[in-house]
This record gives structure tokens, C-alpha cells and sequence, in this order.
């Protein structure tokens, strides 16, 4: 089992033909990936990695059963990408992008939820079930699979986590990035609520950051979980007013402390982990 | 991008909101005159991207043009919440029978724009009870129509003729958060002033990441030069205090190196995330940049999956043989082609580690051996 | 029992205080509708024939529970007074308003469809499930209960249909008007579902007329129903390519005539009268 | 409300969109000189609310300004699928490399726009194969899209810099039927020409419900006299070509009274639907309109429910005093007053019938008595 793709899962790349579409499409097949078709406006009938190209979503979907898009296309034309996707009927869609605009953000959120798909990202990595499908960008050989779920808001940070884990003989059922933005499709409730549901995971890492109040609405899922939570808040050092990195991880007038997710987290019998290494041994503690 | 005060004004303006009459000045004589063009009691305020201009001194009231030049002498060239004042906005002083709050921003949570609105204005929303709140979360595809702003013209008790005025004004206000891109707009205090409605304050943000398709802007600058450099490149940089200058790629995992710093003891010096896939050229820009604000040590945290490690030993390695690296290099360096970036670092002097752990502790104990 | 609305259905009139909403009110009162509040902007406090004036539909909700909205509001304002129920949550919207543009059409249908709202109208007298509930301008005498549900594009050639049936000792389970624009909220296929379905409903009249698809897709239905229906269709003498009266009464472009809409019913089984006043007659024949 | 051609392609031009360039004229002079400032061929198209100009002789070709003049002298004033012709364009003529069909529509059984497009331009799209149309619905929250064009582009098969033109085409002539109230957009043939695009005809139908917020458009007349004048009484009036006027409450009932006098073999000679609740003057002026037409018998059928039957004999009562009613009156009035308003009728000579069926059959053999 694994939560929102997994070995069945058929994939298509919007913007294959780029570097980043490219590159990424190949290391997906290559992490086993069924990607079935690339899109790219005008290059119809072109191939990427032996997948064919379309120039348009619904064009690929009167060849293919498609479950989810897995998007590359720069800012300004992300919306409509993500509009194409969602009015075709694909259930997952995976923004990889970075540096949309907020209102854009939005947009794609209303939509989906009009349509009943999910969003993952946007500024994403992307979601791997380990060891069945990977969408998105993470280096292959992090990733195995094992008993622990993963959700996180930032990238490498949670690449980091997981190759601990991994490195520790700990494998993950999925791992989930969020997205670093303010306005993302999924939160960590959402996930959390798979999560718990799903018979594979034993535990959850819930890697979050400063800003906005999502760790805290997690924090009154957790107190309802049966499953152990072990979490990280990264931004603990962070001036309020500044943007780290994230468009998402500022502290604005008093809200989004690290003291406050930590605070909620611990109320909700989550383990806080104080540095990001420490992740590995507060797991191994709870599930042996 | 946080607009200034009288920018505000000015797109509130253009979009029918009433704003007091007024105009800029950035001498006393200025000002001197806009209060004679103005005429009665005038309102001198320091033109500064912070709230609390008040309780710094940053507003003085004025009966006359000679007690206008006074106000903006006082205020021009001084320093208010930490920053310095360049210029004045300088307006009549309005009639206040009551103040109200009114605010668009980006609810993360709703995924929503939500609008923000009290019969308690002109002071801080956060201090403002939560039943004393009106809040309207709004339909992008929908717009906020009028029933919507007559609901929320009712529920702040509003009647008589500021109901129509405010009814009037909150699709405008709307308007002005999605066609500008504002993260936010406010108003407050949003003045009752007989029949009318006038926005004494402004407050807006826009959207960096949309500023490419908002031209008809004006442009505000908030960042150091060392964080417009990081910008140019593409990178996100943000100025600390300390002495630790810090490079990592990723939001997460460099905040999750500040804070591993600080745990043991030391100050970083900045946020500076080289992104994924950054080239040795950028960097190697990078790291210029971090030269430039004269650190004890730098530590660089790389884990590399789209960053390539040896694409970071030769950064390091260039600027070394270029313009020379006057500080020690605590270097942290795993995955995409980590053997080769490790070599490249030893054959050039630089030891790298595995464990972000030691890392760490190693800058902060050089960084805090001259203590 | 009754479709759509019954006796327990609470209304409200948005638009209460002018002549039309005045007036309707008295008249749905005297009928039975529970009309718990009216709305009327800048005029909350007020009363009108004893019902309670409230400034938006918002604050009537506060005070009462509403289950239908009966909206008199001028055509510039109606697609706003329409979005404002169907935002509130109120689930039938009868619309009587005539002029509306076709655009605001489209758009309160959008929105009603996204908030599951049935929309009545625009352009319509309404909908009567006699002896229960009036939502709408009809004459209060035509509507005595009975096993005939009737269901019409126009609103005075229903009175006459109805009241012919009920001279006859013919009363009437629902009668529902959908409006003579182009574009309404409501089809002779939605209501003729609720019909079928509905066991008092005896047998069906429909009241149609030139222009539109909307009787050939009643017809696909009609034959798969099991009570039998009663078809009138006006404007047989009606020249191509002028609208008469209605703004979805027209023919263009060959399509949308006559003959086709009575060839189609009849096909489908359904009784033809030829003139209006003969359809109490084979109602007659059908359910003796 | 239908607009000219000429005004149509003014609308699309003012959007972006590509027309053949070319002016109007009203004389063949005019037209002389529009072709010679064009220079090259022309066509010279009749301007008239009516498409198949061309099978009329209302679209002639020129090659020079004496042959333009020459067509102009043929078309104007003279009469094309029953309409007389007072304007002509005349445009350059273009090369045609393909022609391509475009609309958008109200489609009422969808409750949406729908976007109706076929690479079989140039004929009439009810000749062209199901196969052969693109149908695209569109979410008016949501609007046409950048994606939804591409998809349209690619079903009909362009590709190249025509493709291009197509993706930015599309969203350009939904903003046209959004912005401005369109029941119809529609370009056929839409040209393919080289690497543009061109719209060689327009065809343009505003809502008429919403001409009161389209004060930016030209006014197109349709209607005749009498039709203009029971439009301003707000009443909805069709002229016919029988000889028993007809006055009926409700649109529907006015249709079945038509179609009842057809049945019985009278002739209807106009549609006229009173509305409900109209009062004595209206009606009154309503009964004025019917008498300008010369009938040979009038029909009034009243089913009373807003409409008071003493309300309507009151309204023929003051028409008989005041000008007169030189033609039979035959009358069915029942509901609401009924007794009144036939006490009314009886006092001042007229009969009143309580159905429907007979006062229809009385009117019939009124009509055809002297035949």
C-alpha cells in the first residue's frame, strides 16, 4: 500500500521537452515510473526518453489512461497547465514549479477542488510511494520502501531525513512534499488523514517550517491518530518579517512562531525532533 | 514588494476610493507648501515600510504651513522604527466620527482571498477581539459581489449613508488585491467622516513572484544590496547578524542549518539558499557574496540531488584561485557525484564532511575560538 | 406528497417590499406558503403583511431556517439577488423576474450547479404544489390538489390549462413553471424525473413551445416513463426567426419547430393535443 | 439586437482581431473611392441583416474602382433576401488559402456558452457533418483559456503561425461575447491567409436584455412601427400577415391563441402579448397599435390572473370612446373582476365569451365572412 500514487499509477510529464522535463523524465522511468506520455504545445509526435509527445493534454489522453500530471512549465504559464490538466480529469497533479504567483495559486486550488482532483505543490519536489512511483524530482536512491510515511514542506530538507532513515535501515511508504509555498494544494492534515488510514505506514515525519498555522490544525489531527508522529520545525532561528526562502516560511505579526508549532505539536504527543539528524533515532525509539 | 504609503494612496485613488487630499515633500519648504495648497490642519507623515509610524514619532499634526516646514524638519532625515525618513506625505487632516478596519489578504489555510474587517479600526487587527472581526472568505471565480458587500457592510453595523459608501468601496478594494496581485491590501483606520468613507492610511503588498506582469507599478526596493545580488542570480538571501555565513541548497534544510547552528552556540551571518541545480558560476557568485559581509567562517551544507557536488567543489575552488577566500571553509558535502566533488575539494585544501552534524559544530568552534 | 417544494417548505421574498413583492406576498400567505421573511436592502426592521423585512438573506437566516427563495428583484440586480441565496445556502431559487440577460443566466445556473441549488426561472410564474405551497404569481383559485403534475415554459397558458383541469375535477400534484428564456435553471427532463418518481402524480401535462431542444430531450425521457404524459406545444403558426414573447420562443436556423417537438413526443408516446383546451380532455381519457 | 457586418468587423478589429481592411459607402462614387484608396480587387458586399448575400447578388467582385462603382450601382437599392440594401462595404479581397468556420453560442439545454468551430468553412454550419464541428462548452467562471484554445487549434487540425493566430483568436472573440452581452459571435469563413488569420464576415447578435448596459454599441433598428411602439409600452408585439388582430396576457396563451385561429382557418395578423398585470392605459395604446393594421376583426383573449378583466374592458371601452373601433371586436374574458369587467362590456355593447374555443371560431368567421 501507499497513499495517493503508487505501481498503477500512469503519469504524464507537461513540459517534457524541456531540460528539466527532460532529465526528470528519465529518472522517473528509471525510478519505475510508468510515465506514459510527455505534452509540449507544437511538439506533437516527438519522443522524450521513448515517451511520445502530444501537444496537448487531452490529445494524450485519447491514447492513454492517464492518473496524474507531473508539471515543469515556467510561472507565467503554470495556471493554465494546471487548469489543462484538471479540466482533462486527472485526479493528481504535481506542480513542480517554483515562483507562481499567489492569486495564480489560487486559481489552480479553486479549480481543482471544483473538479475533484488533488493538488500537490505547487514549489514542490514532488511525491514518491516508495520503491513504485516517484513524481517529481528527488534523487532515485534515496528512497525504499519501509513502514514510515513522510510529509514535509521543503525539499532537500526532507531528502536529508530520508536518506537517514534509509541510511538507518528505515524505508518510507510515501513521502510527501507539500509544496513551499503560502497556497498549496495539500496540507498536512490532508495527509496526515492517508496516512493514517493506510495499513502499510507504522509512523508518520512530519517536516514543517515556520510560518502560516498548518503544523498547528495538523496538531489537533495528531491528537486523534493512532499512529506516532515525530516532527520537525525547521526556522527556529529565523528574524520575523523575513522571507526564508520559502514564499510560505515567514513569520508575520506573531503568527507562524517556531515556538508555536512546537508548542501544539508536543500538546498533540507529536515527538519533536530539535535538529533535523535526530529524526532517525526519535523513529527508531517509537517503532523499533 | 511593500508599496509605500502614498503609493497605496495613489492606486486607491485611481481605483474611486477617497483618500485625503495631499501630496509629497522631501524638504521642510516642501512641505511648508503643500500645506498652504492644502489650506487648515494638516497631517505630516514619515514615508517609511512600517506600521507604528505614530508611536515614533513618525506623524506630527500641523495648524500652518510654518508648522508644517517645522513637523517635516523634525521628521525628514530621522530615524523612525529603525528607519531612516527620506520624504513626507503631507495631507489635510480629516474629520474622524469613527474608524473602521478593512483588509484583503491571502488566507494560506482557505486557500482563499479573505477579507479582514472591523467597526474597530486604527488600531492593530491582532489586538482586535475576534468577535469584534468580520471575516469573508471569497470565491476567486465568484469576485466579491454586492450582496457580499452588503452582508459585510451589515454585519459592522454600518447604516445610512457611509452603508452605500462602503458598499461601494469593497468590490473596489477587491478589484485592487486581484488585478495588482496584492498579498495584501489595507486600510487602516478607513475614516467615517460624515457621508464619507476615506482611507487614512494604505497599506499594500504585491506579490514578488507576479511583479513581472504588474508593469505599472512603481518599484520598492526593500533588500540590501547583498540580498538584490542574491536576487539577480535567482537566489533567495536574507541579511542575520552573526558571523557564520551560511550557503545551502534548499529552504528547508538551510534553515534547518541556521538552526542547528545557533543550537550549538553559534550566530549565522545569513540565509542564503543556493536552490537545486545551481551551476558552478552562480555558485561561485554565491559565495562572493557571502565574502562581502566579512564572516568569521563559512559553512557550506550541501546535499546534493539536482546539485551536483563537484559543480560545488569547483565553485569553491574558483573563487579560491580568483579572488581568494581570506576566511576557513567548513564544508559539508554528500550525494550527486560526491566522490569526485570530495577529491576536487582535497586536492585543492578543503576537507569536507559527511555528517551535517559535525559540520556545523565545527564553524561554530571556529567561529567562536577568537571570543 | 409533492416535488420541489411541500407544506413545510419556509420561503422567503427577496424583493418584499416593492409593489410586485407586496403584493405576492399577501398573495403566497393567503395561499398557505409559509413565507417566514422577506430581504430588501437598507430596509431591515421593516414589516410587509406581517412578515418580517431583513437587509440581506444572510440575516434572515440568522433568525429563521429558509429552504426557498422567491426573488421579485429588477433584471440589472437579479443575478446578484439570485447569487445571494444560492450562496446563503438556500436550495430552491424561484426566479420570476423577466429581462434578465442570458449571460447572468448562465451564470446563476454556474453557480446554483457548484452549490447544489435548484434554480426555478428566470422568466417563470413559479412552481405550486397545490394545497401546499406557492412560490411564484400565480392566482391562488386555478390550484386544487389532485394526480396531475404539469409542467410549462409559459406561465398564462398554464392558468388556462390548470384551471380547465380543474373545472374538470382534475386537480394537480405540482405545477412547475421553467421560464420562458433561453436559458433556465430547471428542464422538462429534471421535472419529468421528479414526476416519475413521485407517487401521487397520477399522469403528466406538459405545456411546451417552439424553440429550443428542450421537448426532444423530454421525449428521450418520456418513453422510458411509466405514467403517461399529456403534451401541448404553442406556436404552431409561429413565422422562423421571430421571438414570440418568450426569448426562448423562436425558431432559427430550422431547428427548434414545431413539427419536430410534436413529432418527437409522439414518438415517445405521449398524447398531442392539437389545441390547448383539449388536454383536460385526454388527461381525462388516460387516468379516467 | 443584430449587428451589420461592417459593425461587427469595427467590434472584432477594436479586439485585435484581423478583418480585411475596407470602408463603407452609400454611393457608388464612395465605393469608387474606397476601392481606388484600397487599390487592387475588391469585394463589394451588401450590408444587411441577413446571411447568403452572396446566392442574393448581394456580394459582387471588382477588379478596379470603375468595376466597384459599377457593383455598387447594382446593389444599392436593391432588394436581397427580402431586405433593401442602403450600405455597401467595400474590402480588399483576400487571398484564401482556407476558409474555416468560428462562432460562439448560447447553448440553452448546456446552460453555457458553447464554442462551435470547423475546418469546413464558407458554407452554412447546419450543412456541415457532426464530424466535422468542434464543440467546446465553456465555464463562464473560468473563460475560455490559453489550454482550451490549443486543444480547439489542434482538433482542427492547424498547425504553424495559423495555429498560433487560432490560440490567440479564440480568447479574443470570447472576451467579444462576454464583454458584450453576445447571443452569437460568429465568423464564417474565418480565412486562413498565408500565416494570418482573417475574418472575411461577422455576424453579431447582442442580447437585447442587455443592451441597457451596452451604451458603447451602435443601435440596429429591426423591428417595424408598429413593433417599436409596443416595445416602448414594454410589450412584446410581432407583425403577421393575416387580418384578425390579436391581443392575448401571457406569452405562451397568445402563441395558443394563434395557433387556435390557424387551426379553425382564420388568419392571425400579429402576435401581441399584453403581459400580465398591464393596466387600462397600456392596454388601451396596446388596442391602438392593433387598429393601425387595418384588421378585419380583433381578438382579445384575457385569462385573468395580475390582468383585471374590468382593467382590459375598461382599456376598450376608452379606445371606443375616445377614437373609435370601426372593426368587430370579438372578446374572451375570464378570472380575476371577470364579472365587472363583462358588466363593463355588455353596458358599452361588446359580447363577452367565457371560452376560448368559441370566441376564436366567432373571430375566424368574422374574418372570412366577406371572402
Amino acid at each position: 500500500m501507499a497513499i495517493i500514487i503508487d505501481e498503477n499509477t500512469n503519469v504524464i510529464v507537461q513540459g517534457a521537452t524541456g531540460n528539466q522535463g527532460r532529465f526528470h523524465t528519465r529518472q522517473m522511468l528509471a525510478y519505475g515510473t510508468r510515465v506514459v506520455a510527455g505534452t509540449s504545445p507544437g511538439k506533437g509526435g516527438q519522443e522524450v526518453e521513448g515517451v511520445r509527445i502530444y501537444d496537448t493534454v487531452a490529445a494524450a489522453m485519447e491514447d492513454h489512461r492517464v492518473d496524474a500530471s507531473c508539471i515543469f512549465i515556467p510561472a507565467p504559464y503554470a495556471r493554465d497547465a494546471a487548469f489543462e490538466a484538471i479540466e482533462a480529469g486527472i485526479k493528481v497533479v504535481v506542480i513542480i514549479t517554483e515562483h507562481i504567483p499567489v492569486h495564480d495559486e489560487m486559481d489552480i486550488i479553486n479549480f481543482a477542488r471544483q473538479k475533484g482532483a488533488t493538488v500537490i505543490g505547487p514549489n514542490t519536489f514532488g511525491i514518491v510511494s516508495s520503491g513504485k512511483c516517484k513524481i517529481g524530482i528527488p534523487s532515485n536512491q534515496f528512497f525504499v520502501p519501509g513502514p514510515v510515511g513522510v510529509v514535509a514542506r521543503s525539499g532537500t530538507l526532507t531528502y536529508e531525513i530520508v536518506a537517514n532513515l534509509t541510511a538507518g535501515g528505515i524505508g518510507q511508504t510515501t513521502v510527501v512534499g507539500l509544496g513551499g509555498d503560502r497556497v498549496v494544494g495539500l496540507s498536512f492534515v490532508d495527509v496526515l488523514q492517508r496516512f493514517e488510514k493506510d495499513p502499510e505506514t507504522k509512523a508518520v515525519v512530519l517536516v514543517g517550517e515556520i510560518g502560516g498555522n498548518q503544523e498547528e490544525e495538523a496538531s489537533l489531527f495528531i491528537k486523534k491518530m493512532s499512529k506516532p508522529v515525530v516532527a520537525y520545525i525547521a526556522g527556529k532561528s529565523a528574524p520575523p518579517g523575513k522571507r526564508m526562502g520559502h514564499a510560505g516560511a515567514i513569520i508575520e505579526r506573531g503568527k507562524g512562531t517556531y515556538e508555536g508549532k512546537v508548542r501544539a505539536l508536543k500538546e498533540a504527543g507529536a515527538s519533536v525532533a530539535a535538529l533535523p539528524f535526530e529524526v532517525p533515532e526519535l523513529i527508531r525509539e517509537l517503532i523499533g | 514588494m511593500k508599496l509605500f504609503e502614498y503609493m497605496g494612496k495613489e492606486l486607491f485613488s485611481g481605483y474611486g476610493i477617497t483618500v485625503p487630499r495631499g501630496r509629497m515633500a522631501s524638504t521642510p519648504g516642501e512641505a511648508a507648501a503643500v500645506a498652504a495648497e492644502i489650506g487648515g490642519e494638516v497631517v505630516v507623515k514619515s514615508q517609511i515600510l512600517s506600521g507604528k509610524r505614530g508611536k515614533g514619532g513618525g506623524i506630527l499634526f500641523a495648524a500652518s504651513p510654518a508648522e508644517a516646514e517645522d513637523a517635516a524638519a523634525k521628521i525628514l532625515g530621522s530615524t523612525v522604527q529603525g528607519l531612516k525618513v527620506e520624504s513626507v506625505l503631507v495631507e489635510e487632516k480629516i474629520k474622524i466620527d469613527r474608524e473602521l478596519y478593512l483588509a484583503i489578504t491571502v488566507d494560506g489555510s482557505a486557500r482563499k482571498p479573505v477579507l479582514i474587517a472591523s467597526a474597530s479600526g486604527g488600531m492593530d487587527i491582532e489586538d482586535v477581539p475576534d468577535e469584534d472581526i468580520v471575516k469573508y472568505h471569497i470565491d476567486t471565480f465568484v469576485g466579491l459581489q454586492p450582496y457580499a458587500a452588503r452582508e459585510i457592510t451589515r454585519r459592522l453595523g454600518l447604516t445610512g449613508p457611509p452603508a452605500g459608501e462602503m458598499n461601494r468601496l469593497l468590490p473596489l478594494l477587491y478589484r485592487i488585491f486581484r488585478e495588482k496581485d496584492a498579498e495584501l491590501v489595507e486600510i487602516n483606520p478607513l475614516v467615517v467622516s460624515g457621508d464619507k468613507l476615506i482611507a487614512a492610511d494604505a497599506k499594500v503588498t504585491i506579490d514578488d513572484e507576479a511583479l513581472y506582469r504588474q508593469k505599472g507599478l512603481p518599484h520598492v526596493e526593500e533588500r540590501t544590496e547583498a540580498e538584490q545580488k542574491a536576487h539577480a542570480l535567482g537566489l533567495s538571501y536574507v541579511q542575520l547578524e552573526g558571523n557564520i555565513a551560511v550557503m545551502a541548497n534548499g529552504a528547508g534544510i538551510t534553515m534547518g542549518t541556521l538552526d542547528t547552528l545557533q543550537h550549538f552556540g553559534g550566530r549565522p551571518a545569513n540565509f542564503l539558499d543556493a536552490g537545486g541545480g545551481t551551476g558552478t558560476e552562480a555558485t561561485a557568485k554565491a559565495l562572493e557574496i557571502l565574502l562581502e559581509t566579512n564572516p568569521r567562517v563559512i559553512l557550506i551544507n550541501i546535499f546534493g540531488g539536482i546539485t551536483r557536488c563537484d559543480d560545488v567543489a569547483n565553485a569553491l575552488v574558483k573563487v579560491k584561485n580568483e579572488i581568494g577566500i581570506p576566511v576557513p571553509v567548513v564544508i559539508r558535502l554528500v550525494g550527486t557525484n560526491e566522490e569526485t566533488g570530495v577529491r576536487i575539494l582535497r586536492e585543492n585544501g578543503f576537507e569536507a564532511y559527511r555528517m551535517m552534524r559535525e559540520a556545523a559544530a565545527k564553524a561554530v568552534e571556529i567561529a567562536n575560538s577568537g571570543n
